[in-house]
């Protein structure tokens, strides 16, 4: 792999533990989501260097198109646009950094000492391979993903609902007044 | 790319001592801006048809003073937008009210990367094509909904909000509608699906015409699309008449342009995607375009790919001037109770239909028929 | 909601979109149809009885007041002095274009059919101020006032002369008194012409003789 | 590009996401580390998936773990919404009703 590529994915990693160190310490969740954006965006990016194509596109739809949306959502439903700055209070910031700081060299470490039986990978479309795989060898996890789904898909449904039960009652309450 | 820079470099005795990388980039770069630089020709000229089709269905005249018969209206739009002060409201939060638009453009640029404009003539011939045009436009979302939180305004936010709402709705009737296409050609790559509706059966080779299932596919398409793009008659997060004009209603100036162009990109991607998938892209009728020389089966291809692109365009501006605009209940109703099942019994329908005649469509059937 | 109804809401809507669009591409493809009227080249035939913007004719106008008096808004300001002939002479006459709301009172109320509507509608200003139409340019209101106090003058040495001669003419009835007006008038006379102009509309109210009235009811500024 | 390099661009997205686990009172954000460490862990599969051997199999786990990601989030978003409604905010501190 000669130059671009590696520019690239030095781009990529920057972009997104950068993003990611954004969105450990921005004080405005907003700016927090955005940073969030980036993250999944070099990760994407990451994905396509590993020969990933589908998993990256997949990382955008759903990740940015899907989940970030929902945060996004989140955020705006549950603060009051009068406040104007959405604030986002944290606690325990010094032993929390100190236990993450030495996480991270624990597992920079792991990473880096353990011997690798690395084989060069080889850049490949995987859709194909993907779809293949997930309707015959793991077409049982596929469909309790897909269970699952409509399982969540209903069960965030109702509990967004607003409660119609108590809007009868403190309509009845208002009608007594 | 890379084999294109390798011939570039071959065929340039001059380039040999820059490395291939190099050349690779810039070829990158150049095509980038060739995209570029059709998109805004496209957005500006698109534009003007679309006030002069307004103006034509509404029995008026349309722009007609700058330029012979008003020819020159975008350049003059276009200089405006540019030399417009770009006014920042004093409570927006001025970061995210800057980053916007940007994300909006750059999710509807992104996708004309892997248009197919002809034979050979495709920026990055990707092998998740469709996927991937379904993901970027994903950003537009994301840009939107900062927009209309970012300006500090609440027809901004709550026009915001319903674009963000809608287009998450309907990107799923759109995703789906595409599958039979994809089911069809065996591949994600849009020049494989292209190719799929090629040979000599003319026009009846098109996934519109392959059965039945299709052809409604199409028309589902075309509505949630529509949908999706936020064009009239759903244009719900600009409705000027409630929202004055939705999530850039604080924007001015050039950021305003990108959201502009963002608009008028969108139709063609809609556009091009069911030239691509149910129209024969580039497929010249009763007629191989590999058979002609490079550079005129490429001309060739392309002229037929954008017309077929801008007759498109042409129904979604006349559909935009027909349909009065919906209400954002009426709106959410079609997309989960109509066009969302509707997709999905379509989807069944065509994966049966391959499976029962094995991939062959009603034409193909019928030409069989007379050996 | 049944699969009956719920297929028969799909077939209205094509329906429906589809006769929608079938009037529009009537429209479009029918260059006939087109209303537009190119304004500044084309214009909408003005009607009978159109009330534009007012005009006055300031060579009829009698500065009779009436139309000041009978402006609603009172948006009409006139300024005038009694000529040598005893008749009102204009000196200015101003409307306020940009206050009138075209009732037409005072059309309908001129004696002599001077201040009359136009056809007129055009008008735009980046100052309030020249919304005012003057029909007498301002600075020519000291010229006018100073060239009626002339006429005004002249013509008193005349009637002057003319006593005189007449008291001449008769001795007889000839008495001190007379003669002393006589003698009064013939010197106003000889020294009226030669005041300069701005001298005499100072000095003109002060005029034992002439003393133009000036009309001050329909002066009201903003 | 390495194997070691990713795992550490890994660590860092896993730690950087349980810092922020650890310390957002807000749910949204603690959600958002949440996705940080999924992602750390795509990584992680998709670079062992690309290093060690041809088999689909981590990058198949990797379309699992979006799946769930998305299923997680809109769960966790509405019970967020409903926490909103009822307690008017959405700092996890805020939510002890169970505390004996």
């Amino acid at each position: 792999m000669s130059g671009p590529a590696d520019f690239i994915f030095y781009a990529a990693a920057a972009m997104t533990v950068g993003a990611a160190i954004l969105v450990a310490i921005l004080p405005n969740i907003l700016y927090a989501a955005v940073a969030l954006l980036f993250s999944f965006a070099g990760v994407a990016g990451l994905y396509v260097l590993l020969s990933a194509d589908f998993l990256a596109a997949t990382q955008i739809l759903v990740y940015v198109g899907g989940i970030l949306v929902l945060l996004l959502f989140a955020v705006f439903l549950s603060n009051r646009i009068s406040d104007g700055k959405t604030t986002n209070p944290t606690h325990f910031r010094l032993p929390a950094a100190a236990i993450c700081l030495v996480l991270f060299g624990v597992l920079s470490y792991a990473a880096v000492s353990t011997p690798y039986a690395v084989k060069k990978g080889v850049y490949l479309p995987t859709t194909a391979d993907i779809g293949e795989l997930l309707m015959t060898r793991y077409l049982l996890p596929f469909e309790v993903a897909s269970v699952l789904l409509l399982a969540a898909l209903i069960g965030a449904a109702l509990l967004s609902r607003p409660d119609r039960a108590a809007s009868v009652k403190g309509e009845m309450e208002e009608g007594k007044r | 790319m890379e084999a294109l820079a390798i011939s570039l470099v071959n065929a340039v005795p001059l380039l040999a001592g820059v490395p291939l990388w190099t050349v690779t980039l810039l070829l990158m770069v150049a095509v980038a801006a060739v995209i570029l630089v059709f998109a805004l020709t496209f957005e500006g000229v698109g534009s003007l048809v679309l006030r002069k089709v307004a103006g034509d269905i509404q029995a008026r005249i349309g722009p007609n003073r700058v330029g012979p018969n008003g020819m020159l209206q975008f350049l003059a739009d276009g200089v405006k937008l540019v030399l417009k002060e770009d006014i920042i409201p004093a409570n927006a939060d001025r970061l995210l009210f800057k980053l916007a638009p940007y994300f909006v453009f750059v999710g509807s640029f992104a996708a004309f990367v892997v248009v197919p404009f002809g034979v050979g003539l495709i920026a990055a011939d990707l092998n998740i094509g469709i996927y991937y045009v379904m993901a970027v436009t994903s950003l537009v979302v994301i840009g939107v909904l900062l927009a209309g939180w970012a300006s500090n305004n609440k027809w901004a936010l709550l026009g915001g909000m319903r674009a963000a709402a809608q287009i998450v709705s309907y990107e799923i009737p759109v995703g789906m509608a595409l599958i039979p296409a994809v089911l069809i050609a065996g591949s994600l790559s849009l020049q494989d699906i292209v190719r799929s509706q090629g040979g000599l059966l003319g026009i009846f080779g098109w996934n519109l015409f392959h059965n039945p299932f299709t052809f409604f596919s199409f028309f589902l398409y075309f509505t949630a699309a529509q949908a999706e793009t936020n064009q009239t008659p759903f244009d719900l997060p600009e409705a000027e008449s409630e929202l004055v004009s939705g999530y850039n209603v604080e924007y001015s100036g050039i950021r305003f342009g990108l959201f502009f162009l963002a608009e008028f990109g969108d139709m063609f991607i809609v556009a091009a995607l069911a030239t691509a998938c149910f129209l024969g892209g580039w497929n010249v009728p009763f007629f191989h375009v590999g058979t002609l020389p490079w550079i005129w089966g490429n001309l060739l291809s392309l002229g037929v790919f954008l017309t077929k692109a801008f007759a498109m365009v042409l129904i979604m501006m006349w559909v935009r001037w027909t349909l009065p605009r919906l209400r954002v209940d009426q709106l959410m109703r079609m997309s989960w109770k109509y066009l969302v099942p509707l997709t999905f019994v379509n989807l069944l329908g065509v994966s049966l239909w391959l499976l029962v005649f094995r991939g062959k469509g009603i034409p193909g059937m019928i030409a069989s028929l007379f050996g | 909601m049944g699969l009956k109804a719920y297929l028969n809401d799909i077939v209205e809507a094509v329906v429906t979109t589809a006769k929608g669009m079938r009037i529009t591409a009537r429209y479009g493809v029918d260059p006939k149809e087109e209303v537009t009227l190119q304004y500044p080249e084309e214009r909408w035939e003005i009607p009978k009885g159109y009330r534009g913007f007012l005009h006055n004719d300031i060579k009829t106008c009698t500065a009779c007041n009436m139309c000041v008096k009978v402006c609603p808004i009172d948006c009409i300001s006139l300024e005038s002095v009694r000529g040598a002939d005893k008749k009102m002479v204009l000196c200015s006459y101003d409307i306020n274009i940009g206050r009138c709301m075209y009732c037409g009172l005072c059309v309908e109320v001129c004696p002599v059919n001077s201040l009359l509507h136009t056809s007129g509608y055009e008008m735009a200003s980046v100052a309030l101020g020249e919304l005012i139409l003057h029909f007498i340019a301002a600075e020519d209101a000291p010229e006018i006032k100073a060239r009626v106090a002339r006429q005004v003058a002249e013509a008193a040495v005349k009637a002057a002369a003319q006593a005189a001669a007449k008291a001449a003419e008769v001795p007889s009835s000839g008495t001190a008194e007379a003669a002393k007006v006589a003698e009064a008038a013939k010197a106003e006379a000889a020294k009226a012409p030669v005041v300069e102009p701005k001298a005499a509309m100072e000095e003109a109210p002060q005029a034992p003789v002439s003393e133009p009235t000036v009309a001050k009811e329909g002066e009201k500024k903003e | 590009m390495t194997l070691d390099k990713l795992l550490v661009i890994a660590a860092a997205l896993f730690c950087c996401g349980l810092y922020t686990v650890m310390t957002r009172r807000n749910a949204v954000a603690v959600l958002m580390g949440v996705e940080l460490i999924l992602n750390a862990t795509n990584i992680n599969f998709v670079a062992f998936s690309f290093f060690l051997s041809r088999v689909m199999g981590g990058q198949i786990f990797a379309v699992f773990v979006i799946v769930l990601a998305a299923a997680e989030a809109a769960v966790a978003l509405a019970i967020f919404l409903r926490m909103f409604s009822t307690t008017g905010t959405v700092e996890v501190d805020a939510a002890d009703q169970l505390k004996g």
